[in-house]
């Protein structure tokens, strides 16, 4: 391992050494995959000598090279369509999406090829690419920037789709998802990169298993990315009307890990979800109809969701009313508890 | 930091119509017939465009707007191009064009609201015949190219008739050149003929990246393959880029099919208010270029050139200060919308559902608030 | 109106003048559309001299000219982005993408240019934009000619996302998607072509509503496009084992018609929903979580869905085992009767 | 129905080095090294690849197939781009490039996989350093443009070891030419100078498309643009083709950067056995093409400048013969996959709910067998 401590003063200590922001592990996470595996390659609009508009990869080209960190022609469906080609060639790419409302340009990249192409070769070969995308809203910014396009991901068969909520599941979970033989689809809630320094755990959990990050026995929140601070929250104020929330970070969005789900809602026979995204054809409404599914005699209530609204992405103006906040949350919360 | 030194000197032939000295000079191919007078109403453009946007910047600064692009040192590129329209004629740009805003009598007011946060657009594109600002870089130069296809269906080409003969310009930049959307624009322009002026705007950088990223020989070299004449032009030269702008939309309203012109030209001021460049480029080279500055060279000429007179100048910058204080003033009163609005013109007939859901977010709203 | 009936043999006689297949159905709406309004045009790869590979809009550029009917470049991105352009213009584009698995390239102008184009102009234009897809398997084709990408336009708000079953639905919907001021995305069973010939009826549905295909009392059967023969099938089988199945044929997936659905569950108190799509993320589990939010006490069984599996369409020898068959349609409704 | 006419007459510049009458010509940037005996093998090929071409098309009539995508006309373009490779070049073929696939020796039956339906690949496109066949039109490009980037940091160009050096090629039509990936593949390869020749088979149609609908100018003349040259050679000479490539792939290897090949030739059958041509073309056009037969003027050549032996030409008629028997028979037998199969190989590591379907699908799967 190379001596990361001087090079860079925004990394200057290692991941361990302290609490981190979640921009701060994921940059640890990205070296720490470089540094494990010359096949990895970051590539991207900005992510080089800017370090991404985010600063995710700040350091990362000076230390790597620029065969390593590559910025790229302003060009989504080359950004996947050439990580095809790496991959083929026997290379780990990790590609920077630089905001969720610019994926669809490589859209038929990622669903067409990325998804399909270790099937189609009848696994002769792999598609370990990493399509990184911050997500979500509530930073204040102009169209396309706030968006959360994960469920057209993981309607799609193929692919993976995790998202991280805090800097230790970033720092762990984007080296998972490099490591990964599959395509992952990894969604990082902008809105969290700087929020809160936390200390990295020693070890990750797996990257396609959920995470009850709070027990409780009343109700089940759902939770991925952005919306499990909102969660957890929620639960604290729950608490205090003696309301008792497990809220569980969903984590990986495709494939869903039922059992904990089930093993959840079993006990507390109430399941509140809660995302970002459009509510109908979201995550919420696949884990609302499997929970009935699976655990229809154990359900008090029906699933609810809480969740953005069938509408375009709102002026930034607006945000904070259309987002899934914690009145809302806590509204639904009442609601499934009185049924 | 490494410093990214590049080469600055335009190209031998980027038509050039007014020197960085002040100097007027001919081209063959691209005359420009213009009064002193006409020039000096450039001059205002160039002025009040470059004064909205520094007030701008300072609101942002304030935090009345979100975020802000800047088109500092692009002034003459978009004055240029936007006086060539005619009213008629449709522009397309992308979310920098506050001064084809201006040409096309978007009120600097109305500019604001997208980064406010108010809106997401402002303005009737049809009414001003100016497109909404379009984010997604290079998806405006097909829509562009398709509004260039209803014009062939209406008639509207080549007949002769100048109130009726109407060209569309389509914005972008140096870094949307790379975009699979911009190059299918190319493709259905030339391949139908179409009535188009794609005009862009190569300010070196795109966010962190310099133009050799997207391509190793000039920009407007693109056009040929695609059956269509380029040119580049002094991108920081307002009369060069109204001749040229002119001209090739006068070629594409007498049905003689599109064209591009490359502007070359310096984004002086970072990406956006969110942007550092000092990660990315010389400050030298920002020094270079202000040295070719679109609005000082105006000023040189009408001075030693045209003679205008000093009350001409101060007349100009009191109309500066006014619209700082109006956009002062203005954008601090700019009233956010209600939180219910934004169940508003998603669908032209509000579905059920989503009629369900407004009513449940009203109610809700009003239980918060009570 | 122009005299049709000589120009072109196979659109020889009036749609309302016998039983047509519903290839028939669609080109005849298409025409009928056309001379209604001389704004609308009909763009996509193949569309003019062949008539489109299915011969949906075979002999109208011979009627209407290459300035109505537009053989366009190879590129979806741009019919589509050249379609928002002529709709700025005053135009009514009806756009055909061959083969639903080719509509990805144009997936970044339908989510974030058309579906919100009318939103971001606060409503100064509109954009009457119809994007027709033959979407679908069993026809034996070989990979990305089989796909059903419903859900992800269902999921993008600012969408109206239609299917037909029947030729008189194809001939009425199609009208009223051109007809319709919103963008809709039209999606045709590619398979049911040519599956029978059946009379138009005198005047058709509204296109967001659901219709009850065959009432009954025991058990709803959801169903939309290829899928509703499918339905109905099963309804007959299962008559004979004396379970009545009320069969419903969907049409709209977004907006969804929620009285119809839960008029039908309260009644049965049971669903199943049919769709090839692969499961997750589909357009069932949205029915599935609303339908058990709004029926909650009326359900006597969870929803239940029969459709695709979470794979990658497979090779047309396998389609038949992969497809929600009539014997996988079947087996969920013994299932959910005996719940 | 109106008769498409077109002028189907070659550019002046086109490369051609054998003449349909089979004359041997030569071209100053182009010279060919090649044996009499190198000219039989590719005669051979030529006619194996036409054969299993025929043989798929019966096998389609007859049930055997789904589809087939047949290379008639086009086998000069595809064996002579096909032999200029070397074994460690990669190539990303379309859906119809099955010369190339001879070349790349994938077997005549694992290429019909696809097309019966009992997969949807076949051949391991690593061993046989050929891609699967993509059908989304272009998407092949940049796969092949982002392998080239991975040649470039293996260090495998500009060695001068011949055995390191390494080059890609990247197959297209002229429809696809319009496609935005494709002309993302051009950005990338030009900005990045990167050893990939794109050849694009201009078999003058895209279904019923005619290229002019594609593009008003020569589809080689695009590459100047995007920094790089292009060409156009006869793609029904197969020495034209075979000189061109290798050229164009040894400028690859040696760094020299990218190019485009336009190979100008003739999709003379259907698009596929889908495609009624009588709809859209003139029977005429393939009539005047079939003076210009790929096969027919190496034969000639053969026959009257190489005065190789009638005894040669019954040979490979008796290995044609051979062929079809083989494939023939060989379609019939390929077995169908197993229902469960659908589930493997959609994730390296099959997730748990993958797994519930899979094993659900099972029993249900025994239980209406049973
Ligand atoms: C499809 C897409 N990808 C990424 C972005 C983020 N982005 C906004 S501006 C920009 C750079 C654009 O550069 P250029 O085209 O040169 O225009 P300029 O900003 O210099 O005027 C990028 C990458 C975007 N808006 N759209
Ligand atoms: C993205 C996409 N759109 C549409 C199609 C349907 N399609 C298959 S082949 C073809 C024409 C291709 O023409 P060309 O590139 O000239 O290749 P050729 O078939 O002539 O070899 C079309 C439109 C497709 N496969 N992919
Ligand atoms: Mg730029
Ligand atoms: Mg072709």
């Amino acid at each position: 391992m190379s001596d990361i401590s001087s090079a860079n003063p925004a990394v200057s200590s290692a991941p361990l050494g302290g609490p981190v922001t979640m921009a701060r592990a994921l940059n640890e996470g990205l070296r720490q995959a470089m540094e494990d595996d010359p096949k990895v390659v970051i590539m991207g609009e900005d992510v080089g000598r800017l370090g991404g508009v985010f600063r995710i990869t700040d350091g990362l080209q000076k230390d790597f090279g620029e065969d390593r960190v590559i910025d790229t022609p302003l060009a989504e469906s080359a950004i996947i369509g050439t990580a095809v080609g790496l991959a083929l060639r026997g290379y780990r790419p990790v590609c920077e999406i630089q905001f969720d409302g610019f994926v669809f340009p490589g859209f038929d990249q990622i669903v067409s090829q990325v998804a399909k192409i270790h099937n189609r070769a009848a696994g002769l070969v792999r598609m370990p690419i990493t399509i990184r995308i911050p997500f979500g809203g509530g930073i204040g910014a102009i169209e396309h920037h706030s968006e959360s396009p994960e469920t057209y991901f993981a309607h799609t068969p193929g692919l993976r789709v995790v998202s991280c909520s805090s800097p230790s599941d970033a720092y762990w979970m984007i080296q998972e998802a490099i490591a990964s033989d599959d395509p992952v689809v990894f969604f990082e809630p902008k809105r969290q990169y700087h929020a809160a320094k936390l200390p990295i755990e020693p070890a990750g959990t797996p990257l396609d298993q959920a995470r009850v990050v709070r027990p409780g026995r009343d109700v089940t929140v759902v939770a991925y990315g952005p919306t499990v601070a909102t969660a957890l929250t929620a639960a604290e104020t729950l608490k205090v009307d003696g309301v008792e929330a497990e809220v569980i970070d969903l984590r990986s969005m495709s494939p869903l890990d039922m059992p904990t789900l089930l093993d959840s809602v079993r006990r507390t026979g109430r399941m509140v979800i809660v995302h970002e995204a459009p509510q109908s054809f979201g995550i919420g409404s696949e884990i609302a109809a499997r929970v009935t599914e699976q655990a229809f005699y154990s359900l008090e209530a029906p699933v609810l969701r809480v969740t953005g609204f069938d509408t375009p992405y709102p002026p930034s103006r607006l945000e904070h009313d259309w987002l899934p906040n914690l009145d809302r949350l806590l509204d639904a919360v009442d609601r499934i508890m009185e049924f | 930091m490494t410093e990214h030194v590049r080469a600055v000197h335009p190209e031998p032939n980027m038509v050039q119509l007014l020197t960085p000295e002040g100097q007027r000079v001919e081209h063959p191919d691209y005359p420009l017939d213009i009064t002193d007078d006409e020039i000096a109403a450039l001059y205002r453009d160039l002025v009040l465009v470059r004064r909205i946007d520094s007030e701008a910047i300072a609101l942002q600064r304030q935090g009345e707007l979100g975020l802000w692009a800047s088109l500092l040192g692009q002034e003459a590129a978009q004055i240029g191009s936007g006086r060539a329209l005619k009213r008629h004629d449709m522009a397309f740009p992308t979310y920098r064009e506050h001064g084809v805003a201006w040409c096309r009598d978007v009120d600097a007011l109305t500019l604001l609201g997208l980064y406010r946060g108010t809106n997401l657009g402002g303005w009737d594109p049809l009414a001003n015949n100016f497109n909404l600002y379009t984010i997604v870089i290079g998806a405006q130069t097909l829509h562009a190219t398709g509004y260039a296809m209803g014009v062939v269906r209406d008639g509207a080409v080549g007949t002769g008739d100048p109130e009726r003969d109407t060209a569309v310009l389509a914005f972008f930049g140096d870094g949307a050149s790379s975009q699979g959307d911009v190059n299918e624009a190319f493709v259905w322009a030339g391949a139908g003929n179409l009535p188009i002026v794609f005009f862009c705007q190569n300010n070196q950088w795109a966010i962190s990246e310099p133009v050799e990223r997207q391509s190793r020989v000039p920009l407007f070299q693109r056009a040929a393959g695609f059956g269509f004449p380029g040119v580049r032009v002094d991108g920081n030269d307002v009369l060069a880029c109204l001749a040229v702008t002119r001209k090739h939309l006068d070629n594409a309203r007498n049905a003689q099919g599109p064209s591009l012109i490359e502007a070359f030209t310096y984004r002086m001021n970072p990406h956006t208010t969110n942007d550092d460049p000092r990660r990315y480029r010389a400050l030298s080279e920002a020094e270079t270029w202000k040295l070719k500055d679109p609005i000082e060279r105006v000023r040189a000429y009408l001075t030693r050139e045209a003679r205008v007179e000093p009350e001409f100048f101060a007349a100009v910058e009191a109309e500066s200060l006014e619209m700082a204080e109006y956009v002062r003033a203005g954008c601090r009163a700019i009233p956010d919308p209600t939180p219910e609005s934004v169940f508003d013109n998603v669908y032209v007939d509000l579905p059920d559902e989503l009629r369900e859901q407004r009513e449940e977010f009203a109610s809700f709203v009003k239980s918060v608030s009570a």
